[in-house]
């Protein structure tokens, strides 16, 4: 990992800053995150390419100095899937929020930890419809107020890891804005990982979430996740109560799709294949 | 177009700030633990006494517009390197 | 020549895809197409290509768009319902001016309608049904022949100007055994810029995938020249949507594709196409041998539409007549090039069977001019 | 070859009973003649499971319309097909009926050739009759003249699995034989 | 009546539906639409109605029309790329005679586009979006009152030709305020059988929701009139789709809402719709002040296309104008109208801002006669 | 549960049989197992509403003497969401086959299972896409033929079971049509079940699935069911190992959403709601 | 149309057979402890000797097309729904 | 009380000032006093991060036009809102500009009114400036006589939450009062 406070300016397509987010969206400091797992992976920028979905954290993609496609709401994983198999020399890392991948993208979701590519998603979980102004999320705990919501959620949210788990995804991590130094460790172990990967990224909408819900600026809101969280391998059943856990809850090497689809397509080469 | 960073020295280390991509969160006067860095009238971060910083980097760390670069010599690593912000 | 060969509609348009170079399919199972991507995924792998099924039309065609930016000529195949899903990334396709090749076998409609009965009910569809404006080539083909060049011209179209490009067929052509002969046709590529340094992926025709040296921005914002977005700048994108359709109207000659059939002096002018332009034809035949003097237009492009040439035919004929298998599609854009200049009867029938021969014949015969369409 | 130009054929049997590949084919026999051929079928869960049909139209000359009018011939495997597209015909067209779907029928079929294609293919296969359909080409190449029997034979040899193109070679011959036969008789 | 208020084109049209007898919304955000939800979920918990944020405009509208089913006069509202997506459904609503309300407030586009900018580019999407055949009813709106009063209508049409009805407003409209007052309107309800015995769900306007004791069959399939699928036999659904699109014509009258405006003795017609209409009527106001005999057109009701309306208005003057916020759309059903009894222009921009009178009024003032659109 | 062989006619739509599924289909099984919990249910049938999807099993409400709902591919959830919460007093079933749940309608699956809703989803897994033709399905297990996977599918199938328990379904079941006396239980017992509920049917297509991965007739498909599967409860981990567990998954009270909705809804009746 | 069902009797049991629904896919056929179903030459089920049946209603268990219906005294319940089929 | 009809006012400043809200209280303000009124505003990440525009359109008669051309009137209380809105005005039109912003621009705006509007707004609020907005309406009320100060008191009744409405009230007092001291000198 870099140093804490490095110039992370090489990986970023500078000229497109200052983003588009909000004061204090912890979209930054995921994009921040990605740029230091991108200096610890020391890959070839030219063979990335950053995938986005439509909302606050599809724009990601914009500011990265390698190939960036900005997408339609909830189907980036469907691209990013025929670009890696078209191409699967490329790196290619999907940026979506909550409504994008588990809202309307949902069924690209599963399906990609279902199929195990080799590609990294990246789930902004704030909570909310950043973009068109604060609605409810799928991932919002019941009781939270939004545009849509303005008596309090009756739905219960999803949890993104279990899903994740339940759709087969062979690495599944969640994290924080707040770890500054665990997300960027937990982003390139999923680059790093040979399949589907998974990392769910809570992060603030102090615009939003955050004053919707009294929940204070980013500063308090990042102290907020701290609390509301805490690591699933350090501590002991009863510190958990009531909290989400994070960390990897699931690391394995499964047959990779591209290299099964490559075999496949080795096996078949003596058929001819009339045409 | 305001994009320079601007430089604040302290012997052999540097403070980077891009006062063009601030935005005003307050995340970084939040956190540093110098005190040194606060809003000013156009609510944009400013750095008030370069002398004081101590090159931890939880400003650039913290700030989600890559507004702040930290520059320092190679002995210093060890201790940054634990720094604060994990659980 | 190659040898004759007794095959399928959607067999041809599959052969025709690998013709072209398709090295990458997407799909989704749909009656009447299903055979198009059962075909893909026998001769993909064998030849290093991409076959892949998935969750559903909509994901299919984002992968094919996202496969055509990593360099793949890419296509996927379905019917009504799926290429209802379709409509938001046939937009996306055209805004970010994706090659790909989008085939639509028409079944019965709407809704899940009759999936294995024929119709033309998607003609309107593939020009107008994504929201807002975009350049639009749509093909159709009438025999198992013409869909395999369709589909060589449908990929062709798509990468010379970097569109996605809708092929049209219906349930009857794409399950439909013809005896054929496969020709070698000609193949375009898309064309790439001398050097990555400065590339500007929306200046012009010139492409490059990702992964070639220059990191190219694909959005669908409306965006500038360098790809990077202009969400709320609307210059750009009308400059750049009026560029691509200027272009397409200044190589209208090369896009249009039509035969005609003993129209030079034909008093009567039958305007058809696809499935419903071979019954035409044969009512042609018959007319003329009742002395009456019919011809047939048959267009293959169905979009752009060819104002100027149904235009100059119209200004020389009694009446036209406009059979098809819907309720009165195209014939909307065929009164509007017209534009009085002869009377339009549309012929229409949405029951899933063709008509017949006969039945063109005896409308073309009526002198009594019917109700203009679409009331 | 063919009697009329253009020459139009319907087979039709239910589900399973493999008309769609009869009617391949023929198609390709045709083919192989040097006739210009088009095939079409049903599709879907009818074909499955109801009453599947297959045509083939035969001509010297390009084919306009794909679908046949009124045919001429048909061959019936299944009761239901019967009833679905087995009453459409030419005046003096070929009908062949299989004897068992003669039989379940209240009136017969007035000037059908009733044959027992089902049953020859069972003798032949020793308890299936998935050969139906090529016994019923065999009887409808002797009756019709419309292919060779080369053409078939050929179109057969690159159409079928090579590990049942014995049987199937057989079912054609049988079928050949009892075409053939009321052919004779008819003659005679 | 009651008191001014200054309110939102979104707010307006929450409020009509409200007013309407709306009890269930089932929509996704999407911008600039999400007001229109926002409303509904504070306005319909206390009046017992249901509001809903479903997974995606697709599964908004699969509710909406299952809600309507169970007896619920149900509304959704999206902007393009939602209502691009809500297509196959908009097939099933109109296969199925569903009454329901869709709202798509339209943005700059293709694809994602320009999210707040305003367009008239799903004007012909509307009417031809979904795949197959179908009869559609599509209104548009061009003030903050209008948008209220049009919504009611859009419900009271929806209810009484049991089809799903569309409202196109856009992303200025939806957005701006204005000072009304809100009318009292009459509200329609769907027509119900006397007795549930023997009811034919598809014989005719009358409906019986689930659970009202006739056990229903409704399908996507072509169907009977009793519901029961016919997917191979589109003899009955031909006659259905006609008897609705019949229907339609023969009601063109009431149906067609539209709004002259010194139409009577002008020679420049104008013909606009939505918020175009505004810039219009302000040029033909600054055109008749220099001595030019213009007037104007305001269609409220797109689809069914007022055809004789037109025609009758065409055959009286020099010229008509088709200023859209599009690259040209209306202008195809204008131009088939009018047949050549007038010149036909159509003013297009689609880079996200609006017409100025002095714009529209400049090009009426020109002479010469410009391209016909579409090319 | 009625006796073996009941004559159950009085819950089908005699006059839309013979159904239109091929001869020895395991739907037909499912739809007799449908019937026998009717007649245990004892509900009345003008208050029940069968909604479908398309394909095979999403013909099945024409078969039922109740309100029947066919609606698009993937989305039936969709439309039993809408008629459930316009009319709570109506009892819906929804019929989907793997294509339909979890294939193209995989999202509006993870969804209901989330929201909770008091809907019963009965999911006919028969490893393909029956109607168009014998293409592969995503839950049919990796190596098995189809028509789009010629030479055996490289893809990892979903578990439904998992899947639903991830997405946080309140009753989650496995059965399959081998077993005519507990299928019609759990669709009894998820009708019962005061929130969304799950069965999964595991049911034979001889005429495609069957054939193209020669799995033999009818009969023989249904002693491969039983073969592979083994119940969750009665038998010892050894037992399990290779085998796809049947049973109840997960039977929990949680809050349904149409309750919630209606608390909500009286809670707001006071503020008046300005219009 | 082909739709009523034959009844085959055996004392104050019976069992009803619509033959019209049958698309001979023998699931009967295999399950019937009497061996008493078979399919007849169109290839539609028949009961060979209702004398041998013992109504135990596996043959309508089976069956995916309502073919089969059973009539029985009350007094057989017990032994019928131990019947056959579990895991 | 409109001294050109229509009469066109354009607001502006950064997202979070208040800016979207200040024009829809002077369109009801314009409501109350019995005008027709039309207000657009600018939406979006433009509007919550960058420079937000809020428009209104006063008449006597109906409003054709929604957008506003040449505006009578800007007030803009952030640079950026300035750079991007505040250039274009009619001739002899009212330009509002908080010193802030005044401060931060190279050359002084032509003929503006430069107001201490934030800091007015820091000052009553005791740390935030949420109220600059109001304080800029009373500002604008004063100088341009366009709405009445009653229509304005009432619509902030109307449309503010009741716990802030004090602090607004004497945000809008503290504006009438810096408005009319320009307006007296330049009068005396």
């Amino acid at each position: 990992m870099p140093r804490v406070g490095e110039d992370l300016r090489k990986y970023l397509r500078v000229e497109m800053l200052p983003n588009v987010w909000c004061p204090g969206c912890g979209h930054g400091n995921v994009a921040r995150g990605i740029a230091a797992a991108l200096d610890d992976l020391q890959l070839p920028l030219e063979q990335l390419v950053m995938v986005g979905g439509i909302g606050c954290s599809g724009r990601t993609p914009f500011y990265f100095n390698a190939s960036a496609m900005h997408t339609t709401h909830g189907r980036a994983l469907a691209f990013a899937t025929g670009i890696k198999l078209a191409k699967p020399e490329l790196t290619i890392i999907v940026t979506m929020g909550d409504g994008d991948a588990a809202a309307i993208g949902g069924n690209h979701f599963i399906h990609a930890c279902r199929r195990n590519i080799d590609l990294t998603a990246i789930v902004y979980n704030n909570s909310t419809y950043g973009m068109t102004g604060g609605q409810h999320a799928p991932t919002a705990p019941r009781g939270t107020r939004s545009s849509t919501t303005p008596r309090g959620s009756i739905e219960p949210p999803f949890d993104m890891v279990e899903l994740a788990l339940g759709a087969g995804a062979t690495y599944v991590a969640r994290t924080t804005t707040f770890d500054f130094e665990e997300l960027p460790r937990r982003i390139a172990e999923a680059v790093r990982h040979p399949g589907f990967a998974v990392v769910e990224v809570l992060t603030q909408c102090p615009t939003f979430y955050g004053r919707m819900n009294g929940l204070g600026d980013a500063a308090a809101m990042l102290d907020y996740e701290r609390d509301q969280t805490a690591s699933c391998e350090r501590i002991t059943k009863e510190d958990l109560v009531g909290k989400l856990p994070l960390g990897v809850f699931r690391q394995a090497e499964c047959p990779e799709y591209v290299r099964e689809y490559a075999a496949l397509c080795a096996a078949s080469r003596g058929e001819g294949g009339q045409a | 177009m305001r994009s320079a960073f601007e430089r604040y020295e302290q012997g052999s280390a540097a403070l980077l700030v891009n006062r063009a991509w601030c935005k005003g969160c307050t995340l970084c006067v939040d956190v540093c633990p110098s005190r040194i860095l606060a809003l000013d009238a156009a609510q944009l971060v400013h750095v008030s006494d370069i002398g004081k910083c101590i090159f931890c980097g939880l400003c650039a760390a913290r700030c989600p517009d890559f507004v702040f670069v930290v520059e320092r010599p190679k002995r210093r690593n060890a201790r940054v390197r634990a720094g604060a912000g994990s659980n | 020549m190659r040898p004759m060969r007794l095959i399928q509609g959607n067999e041809a348009c599959a052969l025709g895809a690998i013709r072209a170079g398709c090295s990458f399919y997407a799909g989704y199972p749909i009656t009447p197409a299903s055979e198009i991507m059962e075909w893909m995924a026998r001769l993909l792998p064998p030849r290093g290509g991409v076959f892949l099924q998935m969750e559903d039309e909509i994901a299919a065609l984002g992968a094919v768009i996202g496969a055509s930016w990593a360099g793949a000529k890419a296509m996927t195949a379905t019917s009504g319902p799926g290429f209802s899903l379709m409509q938001e990334h046939i937009g996306y396709a055209a805004m970010t001016e994706t090659p790909c090749v989008i085939v639509d076998s028409q079944r019965g409609g709407p809704s899940t309608g009759m999936p294995t009965l024929p119709s033309q009910g998607d003609v309107m569809q593939a020009r107008w049904g994504t929201h807002g404006d975009r350049p639009a080539i749509v093909l159709t083909a009438s025999s198992v022949r013409d869909t395999y060049e369709v589909t060589v011209a449908a990929f062709n179209l798509s990468e010379t100007y970097r569109l996605p490009v809708v092929l049209l067929l219906d349930a009857i052509l794409s399950h439909m055994r013809e005896n054929v002969e496969l020709p070698e046709l000609e193949v375009v590529d898309r064309a790439r810029p001398d050097a990555p340094e400065g590339f500007q992926p929306f200046a012009g025709q010139e492409f490059l995938p990702f992964g070639a040296g220059a990191n190219v921005v694909v959005t669908g914002l409306a965006h500038a020249e360098s790809g990077r977005p202009r969400s709320s700048d609307g210059v750009n994108l009308e400059r750049m949507l009026r560029r691509s359709l200027d272009r397409l109207a200044a190589d209208a000659e090369l896009i249009s594709r039509y035969r005609t059939y003993r129209a030079e002096d034909a008093r009567h002018l039958i305007l058809a196409y696809g499935i419903t332009a071979r019954a035409a034809r044969a009512a042609v035949d018959r007319l003329r041998s009742d002395g009456i003097r019919a011809g047939l237009l048959e267009l293959q492009t169905l979009w752009p539409f060819p104002e100027r040439l149904v235009a100059e035919l119209a200004s020389r004929v009694e009446q036209l007549i406009v059979p098809e298998l819907n309720l009165g599609q195209l014939v909307w854009p065929v009164r509007a090039a017209v534009a009085g200049a002869a009377p339009v009867r549309a012929l229409n029938r949405a029951d899933g069977r063709l008509f017949s021969p006969p039945e063109i014949a005896a409308a073309v015969a009526e002198q009594e001019v019917a109700h203009a369409a679409g009331r | 070859m063919i009697p009329h130009d253009p020459f139009q054929v319907r087979l039709s049997g239910s589900g399973g009973q493999g008309v769609i590949l009869a009617g391949v084919l023929l198609a390709e026999a045709g083919m192989h003649d040097g006739l210009q051929v088009v095939h079409t079928q049903s599709y879907g869960p009818a074909a499955r499971l109801g009453a599947a049909k297959s045509e083939v139209v035969l001509s010297r000359h390009e084919i306009a319309f794909p679908e046949i009018g009124l045919p001429d011939a048909v061959v019936c495997l299944s009761r239901d097909a019967y009833v679905k597209y087995g009453s459409q015909l030419a005046r003096d067209g070929l009908r062949i009926v299989d004897e068992q779907v003669a039989s379940e029928l209240p009136v017969a079929p007035d000037g059908a050739i009733v044959l027992p294609i089902i049953r020859t293919a069972r003798e032949l296969e020793a308890g299936g009759a998935i050969t139906a359909n090529v016994v019923a080409l065999g009887a409808f190449v002797a009756l019709s003249g419309a292919v060779s029997e080369d053409g078939l034979r050929r179109a057969l040899r690159e159409r079928v699995k090579p590990e049942t193109f014995d049987v199937n070679q057989r079912a054609f011959d049988a079928g050949l034989r009892l075409g053939a036969a009321i052919a004779a008789a008819k003659a005679g």
